[in-house]
């Protein structure tokens, strides 16, 4: 799942990626500009709905939903 | 028992079909303060989506509710959000809070209204004649939410 | 141009009846921000009684909400206070304010209902089983008002 | 007019007294009670609805109305 203007870097608001995944499989599955998005501390990421404490440590296994997640704005 | 009703709204809606049994609800409260949002008119903005993760923005919501019941003496809480397409001038955010004494109600909406704008798991662009822009929080809606960080 | 209005009513008025309207009138207005208070419950108040003094009263809310349009960057401003003899649950006093940021509304409220609370020419008294009682302001009325002495 | 509680150490919400009156001779028109609660600072004075800035340099004249104003309570 790409949120925001994350989906435009992706061009898609999901793209699906093949497991096992760890944070430099994933960025190595991205397209360049998205993989250097993410990097941004501001940029969080959510694994099956929970927020990772530290992203760097993402471990995704077959059917698992990774979202990445930019800055919000509400209301 | 508190009274917490919790939405996130694909449709348009009005504020009044919600407030009404919301303080008819929360009789003898004392005081209910009530916010309601609307898409700001700009003339060269021809619509507004505000997009949504729906595993964090409700459960965060619900959060953000607690958080307010901790921090205030309230009887109640409404708190909706649209998601979606929206037109300028529609309501986007009602937030309305029940209590005994004024300034419970005052600042749980307020509290809630600084959290929505800038730490709640929405995302929110314009479309205007060139295209969509995405839209961050203003640095004056930052500095609102630092008020309640002890 | 700014729409102001501000009442005082001798008799029992429904909220939503002033704020419906009030709301349409200020179409494109970004937010708008309420606050209702009514007769708190009490068990032993069987009624309240609120007196004013015309030639001031209302002078005085006018005066107000001119502070407050000095003060805040509203679209419109709804002040409306109860005169008379009331029963707990009904409202006694109704602030709406709408602007183009919810900080404004939200403030102007506040602001407004501080003021009412304990700088306007009112004068309150309670009925219970052993008869009438004068009502002063809370010391927390006074700590609120203070809050806009700059 | 005698407004919140000095009504009650008025005996009625209305008084009617002689002019041309000043502040002392107020006073010595006032019930006891009533003319030493006027003293309190915290009580105000109007002359035909406006305020007195100084109270004791009030000068009402035939048909003038005084009000006697307690500290308030509203909302």
């Amino acid at each position: 799942m790409l949120l925001g203007k994350l989906a435009d870097l992706g061009g898609a608001p999901t793209l699906t990626l093949t497991a096992p995944l760890d944070w430099a499989g994933l960025r190595a599955a991205l397209p360049p500009a998205l993989a250097e998005a993410v990097d941004d501390p501001r940029n969080r990421v959510a694994l099956n709905g929970a927020l990772l404490a530290d992203k760097a440590a993402l471990q995704a296994a077959d059917g698992d939903e990774i979202a990445l997640l930019p800055p919000v704005s509400g209301g | 028992m508190p009274m917490c009703d919790i939405r996130l709204l694909p449709e348009m809606f009005l504020p009044g079909t919600l407030i009404g049994p919301f303080t008819q609800a929360n009789k003898g409260m004392g005081g209910v303060c009530t916010f309601v949002g609307e898409v700001r008119p700009d003339s060269e903005v021809e619509a507004l989506e505000l997009s949504h993760y729906e595993p964090l923005t409700l459960p965060g919501m619900h959060a953000l509710a607690d958080r307010a019941f901790d921090r205030f003496t309230l009887m109640g809480l409404l708190m909706v959000h649209r998601v979606g397409m929206m037109r300028p001038g529609e309501p986007i955010v009602c937030v309305s809070a029940a209590a005994l004494h004024r300034r419970d109600a005052i600042d749980a909406v307020d509290f809630c209204m600084d959290h929505l704008k800038s730490a709640a798991w929405f995302w929110k662009r314009e479309k205007r004649a060139d295209g969509w822009h995405w839209i961050e929080p203003r640095e004056g809606d930052h500095r609102d939410l630092a008020r309640w960080q002890n």
